[in-house]
């Protein structure tokens, strides 16, 4: 859930962030591995100092600072001290806590007082921290209890807080870890390309791969957290990452820079400019940075725009426990990126039941902060049912439930962060069609399409399409059946009354505001096509050159689409039914784990390929080995 | 190519006007560093010098310490090579711009030497053989049928000036001779260490001589098909080199780091030792003869002396603390 | 084993001779205080977990602050020793709840309930949100034993075992109530539900008699120790209902509890059915209801809000503290004899 | 001017790898030591004579004092040196300055490159240095034309011709060997350019090299070092380092990488090279743990190959064949007696463990002091004469003394198996120097000339047992503290002279732990069947301390239990840690569970964890 955002401690808004607040980054001087080297390590460096700066005399540590002392091995005194003080105190946070102080733990084993470390040591025999219901809580929860039992082995079960012993506890988590990346490099991960969470998965990789004493699980560590770098690279447009993902957030989902996965662009490859507060969470991965080598081959890959390319990859829905024929939907998911614009969909349904995204075109811009820079439609369902598919919950207060735990949007009609199993999408290239049908009685009944505040020239032409532009990307989008403009409002929180949870009030931000193309028919569909700019002569061109293409669509009995896209494909797309391109039905079952020119790896097969030009990195998770190569 | 042809018959013809300003170019290739090793910094000047009409020495060309021979294109003497180091070194602009010639499958070069009837070609002697180059230069490629596979050392390569393509190699194991621009070579004679010279007499074409390190000096009346060794020159110590003197065809010098200098005035048939004036037990690294007839000798960790009687007395050069690793004397530049 | 067979009439007894004086059972409350303040990585800023009422009829907290325990069930042979369903799998303490030991490992997770077989209670059962897991080392490990159960639609929200004889158990799943005579070895359904059924009770008076509440099909019974279930007329079957109680201290009283519809209590063993909510707040929702086994008091727990008290079985009630709680579930425990 | 802890302070005792964070922590501290020792003794009022080009380099790397850097960088480019050693400190600075430096000083570096013939050397090591300078210079300014640069030739074609001769270099190593193998010093000449490929070309396939070549060689110094020493044979060493084993470039190596030994006073020197660009390389674990975590004793066979002989050999580089042997308390290494190189060649020693290895002699063998112009000829393109009298002046100050204790001799032939040696000498009359010499150190203790012809001694925590199969007498050794050094000192140790052409000597090794006592060792040797012949040829025949038939003449293949050794058969790597085929171009690198393969067919590296 979205709830550790909520938790950041920014003790030191007050401190000037470098790289948040410059213009945006330009290119290295040169691409030589010690420059990148260098320069990702000013970026780590970058991110400690911010911490430490913010440091006021006056006031205690907070507990970032005081990790952020030990790693820099400054005043393991003062840290000492703090530490006593904050274990002090009741603790929470759960997994949130746990690495933490796993962290703290490990970086002050040689530094902090015998008391402070025998505080954090006792901390984890009377603190209870809950293992969490997602594939992120579980990640964090078993690899912090992975390396605190190995750094506090032979000890029996009354001295850790679930009463089992350490090597217990070690076994367990190693089983867990070694099952977890087992099904990552197997069918995919079901928190794929999660615009936040990555950092749950990264952090925790991280400290295996510095932390552990056993090798094996190090290299599994180091290979994962290789594994998620190459795919952030692959999957960002100039840093951004876009298209679909299995969990994001109704800010980051249209203001698509503003996201924790930016942080990770910028650590690894330094090509835009952080989020606010190193997206919170980022410090964590700072702390062991240096520990991590990010391969030049995945540098080639986030910043080599220069051709269009086209990716296929397979995932997996988050755990269905019931009301489902299978535990995990299988996703598949399709990326475009070219050097102006990118365009990315799952075939839509259900990945996630609350934070899923499932397409967008995004486009480029100068500079990604605060820009919204994507367009796409959705149907935003609101389902106890589907709640229960994912959750081992009762039907009735759920919904009730999810604004108080910091998903406003969940319940409204409006919203724009939403999947559903009535919609469903195609892709090919920069083409996207997305059908919708709609069952009676399911809320809401109707489709909202995002049109952001930086859209330019926004022209509904009488031909049906609706025409505009963003950055240096023509856009084409035509809805398929009647609508409506409404502003799209915002969510405040209220300060908090009694027990309820966040409170939440819309409210109509500043300025320019994104609008909804709202269309309230339950059979529905949405076709956009993007291009260039630089492909046509004039903006007019461009629309001259959509309303000519053939278009033959019906909404009844079911939504279908017959459309030649300006690249000259002929699709044939029924709700209901396989999408039929240039003749052929698209064979989803055939897709691999990874399939495109940076990421290749077959399903079932634990082996992954990275390649970027003539560089090539394996990892292999069935001999726990990593091999690079260069094609001579 | 023409008025070189036409400047060959007058040879001998002009050896004769001894007083006459020198016809002749006198270049030396010479060290003037003491103790030098790989890395340490190079404080004099060190390569090719040469001798002005008023008799100083002229550095021309880059601060080389490793040169161990030099050759002119007869046609433009702006065309020169180096054999070094480093291997082959070629400037078409009399010195001011080098290009290494050979790749690093070469290396070391000990001599170079220019077909005078074929001047696009160059012969470069090798530890490991010998390259030649159709091209001035512009490339090189081995050229070793006929050496055998181990004993190829070759210090000397000299070409026959009466033929193109003739030419003679001083190897580990004896002497070889190509006459079809090395496509073939073949023994012609045998030896049990390095042949470290040979030189073709300016006065008869047919008329060539070679030093040793074990089998003494030999000599060749037959333009180099049959050689004989030189009595009088002893054979159990390494001779350096050997030089004609192209004002006297009965002279010829020998220089040796164990014997010093040996000279003869009677065509070879006798010899006699001229270490006298020398600096005691002079290790002669090098001998050679200018246009007028004063012989020069090189000593090693010493300096370049010379002497205007033909070793009978010595008087240090003004090349100070120099050592001279090859002699040439070229018909005058015309310019 | 004779022992225990033993104990449970002589139970029933004891309720009624000692109903008013000293109670025979201590009651245990699991569930949270502060819900909704509360996201999981967020703050707590109050206990959650095991609640103990008090000799003044408060209620104590005990042991770990843990704001996801759904309910426990006790070691007949001795109280301290009692297993609870935990967001993070089945947690056993040996005593009373000051310390735990986590039995289950990484491959199960978030169990709905969990019980111990009163005649073997060695063997403890626990419903899994994608089975059944079986401990019969007195919750130290756990295997799964499902077969029987749909390979999807094994959703389990509550395991029951008969008090007659050990084995015999009743598991409330997505499509509907199974039930094995084995100690989990086989399942067989005995009844098809279209969604998830969330609780299963047997008579305190009668052993044959078993109620069910589901969350599409209202309430069920069986008079035939379960083995055949028909629908409870007078309760509306469109909305969830989340728990049954019997009333241990008079026969025919039995309350149900409901999220949308709040409380339902029947005074003539389910042939009708009043709803109870006056006195109650206006958002009346009911996660949870029970009825002392002593006193037979009735208790309701309305979420969000506070736990409810009525001494009349819900024709008024008193608000009695435990604010803003969620109540998952009241477990009443025979006090061992002094 | 700060100290120079790690020389200073007191030996580093290290038996196990740190955790993988500490262990990179540890070495980036250990680089942060060097330049802050180099930097410290930078006086900017005296820029000329405090601040050389590594100076630079480290000033830039710290980004210090920049105007500073500028300033000598373009005194220093006013006279360039020349050749490789000239060569790859200019690169460095280029490289570390290349956004540092002002335009001006990148500029004077650059016409450097132009004005300034580079010699490039005679040796394995001059190649290395040379091509990979011209390498990354050519890369650094690509597409200028061939007037800009010393050689005559465009960017392209000295990168190309750069890059062909280092692959030519590689393939050779990888399959038959390297020539200069486990060199005390130039061991550096090889890491250095290696290390800047890696960091800092821009081709992948040169940076992937660059890198595999590194672990290659650091891998092979984790085998043969004992605590961090080099001992046993060197195909090249100087008169300090034969002796005092520690005192070597290869030690800065061995404490930068493996923190296992003190470093050598001023970093060896050119260690300042290696600093300013450490930190883009981390040592594999598994090179680090055969560092320092030995599973007990193991015998590693190795090959190498002779430094190119241009005359009098049948072969260009004759296969040298490595033994080397290595307990807690003592190694025994060796070659099977050859001229790998005519100067400076370590053949064969026992060397033990001592805690503090500073200023320490740990070390057994005997040689045939052997001075010929004949071999300088075979392995130089030169006249007889000349070198054998230049050579005391260019590093090799011993060459020519009859006492020396550095060099190989076509008339030594060695066996080794385990710990027992057997050097056999037949010595061609007429010889420069018709004796040999055994090296008897000042740390030896307890040096007992048994009537039983052995002579026992105990060095640490060995013991050893030398046999002179002829008569010999006592000479007191004179100290040269190095290749360099003027004077001879007189810091005890003796060396055993034998002035019998035919010849030879055995030497027995054991654990101190292994026995009773001193005299139970002696016992025990004394006890060994032993024959022995000098005449017509030496041969021997002798029962080792661990039971081993050993039957070895002179000129003939050593038999072991009545098998002959068959040289043939060995791989380029054998033993637990290293394998590799002749001519295989893979190296397997293995140490318990961790295991990294570096193929240069595929241009791989492998790195797996056994789980």
């Amino acid at each position: 859930m979205k709830k550790f955002l909520a938790l950041l401690l920014l003790a030191t808004v007050a401190v000037a962030q470098p790289s948040y607040e410059a213009p945006m980054p330009g290119p290295p001087p040169d691409t030589r591995p010690d420059t990148l080297r260098r320069a990702y390590l000013e970026r780590v460096n970058e991110t400690l100092d911010w911490y430490l700066e913010a440091i006021d005399p006056a006031k205690p540590l907070t507990r970032e600072q005081a990790l952020v002392k030990l790693v820099r091995r400054e005043d393991a005194d003062l840290a000492s001290q703090r530490i006593l003080e904050l274990l002090a105190e009741p603790q929470s946070g759960d997994m949130f806590w746990m690495f933490p102080w796993t962290a703290i733990a490990f970086a002050g084993r040689d530094q902090l007082s015998p008391e402070a470390r025998a505080a954090i040591r006792d901390a984890w025999r009377t603190y209870f921290p809950m293992r969490g219901d997602t594939e992120n809580h579980w990640v964090m929860y078993y690899s912090s209890l992975f390396l605190m039992t190995e750094l506090y082995p032979g000890e029996p079960g009354e001295t850790w807080f679930n009463g089992k012993s350490s090597a217990e506890n070690h076994a367990e988590a190693r089983d867990f870890l070694l099952h977890w990346m087992d099904i990552a490099t197997t069918i995919g991960q079901g928190e794929f390309n999660a615009t936040h969470y990555i950092g749950e998965y990264a952090i925790p990789m991280l400290y295996l791969a510095t932390w552990s004493e056993d090798p094996a699980m190090r290299q599994r560590g180091r290979m994962l957290l290789d594994l998620l770098m190459a795919e952030l690279a692959d999957n960002t447009l100039h840093g951004v990452l876009r298209g679909p993902n299995a969990r994001t957030d109704d800010n980051s989902v249209i203001q698509r820079w503003h996201a924790l996965a930016t942080y990770f662009s910028w650590t690894m490859y330094g090509h835009i400019p952080p989020p606010p507060h190193y997206g919170g969470w980022g410090i964590y991965f700072a702390i062991a940075a240096a520990h991590y080598d990010p391969p030049p081959l995945f540098y080639r890959i986030a910043t080599d725009r220069e051709y269009d390319r086209e990716q296929h990859d397979h995932k997996r829905s988050r755990r269905r426990w019931r009301y489902s024929d299978v535990e995990m939907m299988p996703v598949y998911k399709t990326g475009y990126i070219r050097r102006d614009y990118a365009v990315g969909s799952y075939q839509g349904g259900l990945s996630d039941p609350i934070q899923a995204h499932v397409w967008d075109v995004t486009w480029a811009v100068p500079d990604p902060r605060g820009v919204h820079n994507t367009i796409f439609s959705t149907h935003p369902l609101s389902s106890s049912r589907v709640l229960q598919m994912y959750f081992t919950e009762y039907p009735d207060w759920m919904i009730d439930l999810l604004a108080s735990q910091g998903k406003p949007s969940y319940g409204v009609p409006d919203k724009i962060l939403s999947c559903s199993p009535y919609e469903q999408v195609f892709q090919d290239l920069d083409t996207i069609i997305a059908l919708y049908d709609i069952p009676p009685g399911i809320v809401h009944q109707r489709i909202n399409g995002f049109f952001s505040k930086d859209l330019l020239d926004v022209t509904e032409a009488k031909s049906g399409w609706i025409f505009a532009r963003g950055g240096n990307t023509y856009l084409a989008y035509r809805p398929l059946a009647p609508y409506a403009w409404e502003d799209l409002l915002g969510y405040r929180q209220l300060p908090r009354t009694g027990g309820s949870g966040y409170v939440w009030e819309r409210f109509r931000p500043e300025g320019e505001v994104d609008r909804i193309l709202v269309s309230p028919h339950p059979q529905n569909g949405t076709i956009v096509q993007a291009a260039s700019a630089d492909e046509f002569a004039s903006f007019a061109a461009f629309q001259a050159a959509i309303n000519a293409l053939p278009l033959a669509f019906t909404l009844q009995p079911t939504p279908a689409v017959k459309f030649t896209t300006l690249r000259g494909k002929q699709v044939e797309f029924t709700y209901g039914a396989a999408p039929v391109l240039d003749g052929k039905p698209v064979g989803y079952t055939s897709w691999k784990l990874f399939e495109g020119p940076h990421l290749n790896a077959e399903l079932g097969a634990r082996k992954i390929t990275i390649s970027h030009g003539r560089q090539h990195r394996v990892l292999d998770f069935n001999t726990v080995t990593t091999t690079d190569y260069v094609t001579p | 190519m023409k008025n070189f042809r036409r400047l060959l018959p007058m040879l001998g013809l002009l050896t004769a006007v001894a007083t006459a300003t020198p016809a002749y170019d006198f270049y030396i290739c010479a060290n003037i560093n003491r103790n030098y090793v790989i890395g340490s910094k190079i404080v004099t000047t060190n390569g090719i010098f040469q001798r002005t009409d008023a008799g100083a020495w002229r550095h021309f060309g880059y601060n080389d310490t490793s040169i161990s021979a030099l050759a002119f294109d007869p046609r433009d003497r702006n065309v020169i090579y180096t054999a070094t180091l480093n291997g082959l070194w070629r400037s078409l602009d009399g010195g001011k711009n080098w290009r290494i010639s050979n790749g690093w499958d070469m290396t070391e070069g000990r001599d170079v030497a220019v077909d005078p009837n074929a001047p696009d070609h160059v012969y470069l002697a090798l530890p490991d053989g010998i390259a030649v180059s159709t091209d001035r230069a512009e490339t090189l490629v081995r050229r070793e049928n006929g050496l055998p596979e181990r004993g190829k050392f070759t210090q000397a390569i000299k070409v026959d000036r009466t033929r193109a393509g003739r030419v003679f190699a001083g190897c580990e194991v004896g002497i070889f001779l190509t006459e079809d621009g090395a496509q073939n070579w073949r023994q012609v004679f045998a030896t049990k260490e390095t042949v470290n010279d040979l030189q073709q007499s300016p006065h008869d074409p047919q008329l060539w001589v070679a030093a040793t390190q074990s089998a003494g000096a030999l000599i060749s009346r037959d333009g180099g098909l049959k050689w004989v060794r030189l009595a009088g020159v002893p054979t159990e110590r390494a001779l350096y080199n050997i030089t004609f003197d192209v004002t006297n065809p009965a002279r010829l010098a020998i220089g040796s780091w164990a014997h010093g200098v040996l000279t003869t005035e009677d065509g070879g048939a006798t010899w006699t030792s001229r270490n006298a004036g020398l600096p005691e037990n002079p290790r002669v690294w090098r001998v050679g003869v200018d246009p007028e007839g004063r012989l020069y000798a090189s000593v090693f960790q010493e300096t370049l002396f010379h002497s205007d009687d033909f070793g009978r007395t010595w008087q240090p050069n003004d090349l100070v603390g120099s050592l001279v690793n090859y002699f040439v004397t070229l018909p005058k530049a015309a310019n | 084993m004779k022992k225990t067979l033993l104990a449970f009439p002589l139970l029933w007894l004891l309720t009624g001779l000692l109903a008013g004086a000293v109670p025979a059972h201590d009651l245990y409350l699991f569930g949270a205080v502060n819900i909704g303040g509360r996201v999981i990585g967020s703050r707590d800023t109050a206990k959650n977990g095991v609640y103990v009422r008090t000799a003044e009829g408060g209620f104590a907290h005990r042991g770990i602050n843990y704001p996801a325990m759904l309910t426990g069930s006790f070691d007949p042979r001795d109280p301290r020793v009692f297993h609870v369903a935990a967001l993070c799998g089945v947690l056993t303490t040996t005593d009373g709840g000051h310390s735990w030991r986590i039995g289950t490992s990484w491959d199960m997770t978030e169990p709905k309930s969990v019980m111990v077989d009163p005649n073997a209670p060695d063997t403890v059962y626990a419903a899994l949100p994608d089975g059944l897991g079986v401990s019969t080392d007195r919750g130290h490990s756990w295997q799964r034993r499902e077969q029987g159960l749909p390979a999807r639609g094994k959703y389990t929200q509550v395991v029951t075992v008969d008090r007659t004889s050990a084995g015999r158990v009743f598991a409330g799943c997505e499509t509907g109530i199974y039930f094995t005579e084995d100690g989990a070895k086989n399942w067989r359904r005995v009844f098809v539900t279209v969604d998830t059924v969330t609780d299963i009770r047997q008579s305190p008076h009668e052993e044959r008699v078993w109620l069910a509440t589901t969350q599409s099909a209202g309430a069920l019974i069986s008079r035939d120790s379960g083995l055949t279930w028909a629908g409870v007329s007078g309760l509306p079957a469109d909305q969830a209902l989340y728990n049954v109680a019997f009333d241990a201290t008079t026969r025919g009283r039995i309350a149900i509890a409901s999220w949308s519809l709040g409380l339902f209590t029947s005074e003539d063993g389910g042939a009708t059915w009043t709803v109870r909510n006056a006195g109650l707040p206006a958002n009346h929702r009911v996660w949870r209801n029970a009825v002392d086994p002593d006193t037979g008091r009735l208790y309701a727990a309305v979420d969000g809000e506070a736990l409810f008290t009525s001494d009349d079985f819900g024709h008024t009630w008193r608000r009695d503290g435990l604010e803003t709680s969620r109540i998952q579930s009241f477990v009443f425990v025979p006090r061992t004899q002094p | 001017m700060s100290a120079q802890p790690s020389f200073e302070g007191p030996a580093p005792v290290v038996t196990t790898v740190p955790a993988e964070d500490q262990r990179l922590a540890a070495y980036h501290a250990r680089v942060d030591e060097v330049l802050a020792w180099r930097a410290s003794r930078v006086d900017l009022n005296d820029i000329p004579g405090t601040m050389d080009m590594a100076s630079i380099a480290i000033l830039l790397t710290l980004g210090r004092d920049i105007d500073a850097c500028n300033e000598r960088v373009l005194q220093m480019m006013a006279e360039p040196g020349t050749g490789p050693f000239w060569m790859f400190p200019a690169v460095c600075v280029a490289f570390t300055g290349r956004d540092l430096l002002s335009p001006e000083a990148r500029a004077s570096i650059r016409e450097a490159w132009r004005t300034t013939r580079q010699l490039r050397g005679d040796t394995e090591n001059h190649w290395v240095m040379y091509y990979a300078s011209l390498y990354l210079m050519s890369e650094l300014y690509p597409n200028e034309p061939a007037e800009t640069w010393y050689t005559g030739r465009s960017s392209e074609e000295n990168l190309a011709e750069a890059r062909e001769w280092l692959i030519h270099w590689m393939d050779t190593t990888t399959t038959v060997g390297q020539g200069e193998f486990n060199t005390t010093h130039y061991i550096g000449e090889y890491a250095i350019p290696m290390l800047f490929m890696a960091s800092w070309a821009k081709d992948p396939v040169m940076k992937q090299r660059g890198r595999m070549i590194l672990d290659w060689m650091f891998a092979e110094l984790a085998t043969v070092t004992l605590n961090g020493v080099l001992r046993g044979p060197n195909a090249r060493s100087d008169e300090g380092s034969v002796i005092e084993r520690w005192n070597a470039l290869a030690s800065y190596f061995s404490w930068l990488l493996f923190g296992n030994t003190p470093s050598p006073a001023g970093y060896g020197g050119w260690g300042l090279y290696f600093a300013p660009v450490a930190k883009n390389y981390v040592l594999p674990e598994v090179i680090h743990r055969i560092a320092v975590e030995r599973d007990g004793d193991y015998v590693q066979r190795d090959r190498a190959r002779t430094r190119r002989y241009w005359r009098y050999s049948d072969e260009l580089s004759p296969p040298v064949y490595k033994t080397n042997y290595l307990r807690r308390d003592y190694a025994v290494g060796s070659t099977q007696g050859i001229v790998n190189d005519v100067i400076q060649a370590h053949v064969w020693d026992v060397t033990w463990r001592e805690e503090d290895p500073r200023g320490k002699h740990p070390t057994m063998f005997s040689l045939h002091p052997h001075s010929s112009g004949r071999m300088m000829q075979a392995q130089f393109s030169t006249y007889p004469e000349p070198m054998p009298v230049s050579v005391p002046f260019e590093g090799k100050p011993s060459y020519n003394s009859p006492d020396k204790i550095l060099g190989a001799s076509p008339y030594e032939k060695v066996f080794q198996d385990l710990d027992t040696v057997i050097a056999l000498y037949d010595i061609a009359p007429g010889e420069h120097f018709p004796h040999i010499n055994g090296f008897f150190s000042k740390d030896l203790v307890n040096v007992t000339e048994d009537k039983s012809g052995w002579i026992f001694a105990q060095g640490g925590q060995a013991y050893l047992a030398y046999r002179p199969l002829a008569p010999y007498h006592w000479i007191p050794y004179l100290h040269f503290a190095s290749g360099w050094a003027k004077e001879r000192q007189d810091l005890g140790g003796r060396v055993l002279t034998s002035p019998h052409l035919k010849n030879g000597t055995i030497v027995q090794a054991a654990s101190v732990a292994e026995f009773e006592s001193f005299a139970a060792f002696q016992a025990a040797i004394n006890a060994l069947p032993l024959e022995f012949t000098l005449e017509p040829v030496p041969a021997v025949k002798f029962t080792t301390l661990r039971g081993k038939q050993v039957a070895f003449t002179y000129g003939e293949t050593p038999v072991v239990a009545g098998v002959p050794v068959d040289y043939a058969q060995w791989k380029l790597f054998e033993g637990p840690y290293l394998n590799a085929e002749v001519g295989g171009r893979k190296l397997t690198i293995t140490h318990g569970r961790l295991q990294r393969v570096l193929d240069f067919n595929t241009l791989t590296i492998k790195d797996r964890v056994i789980e």
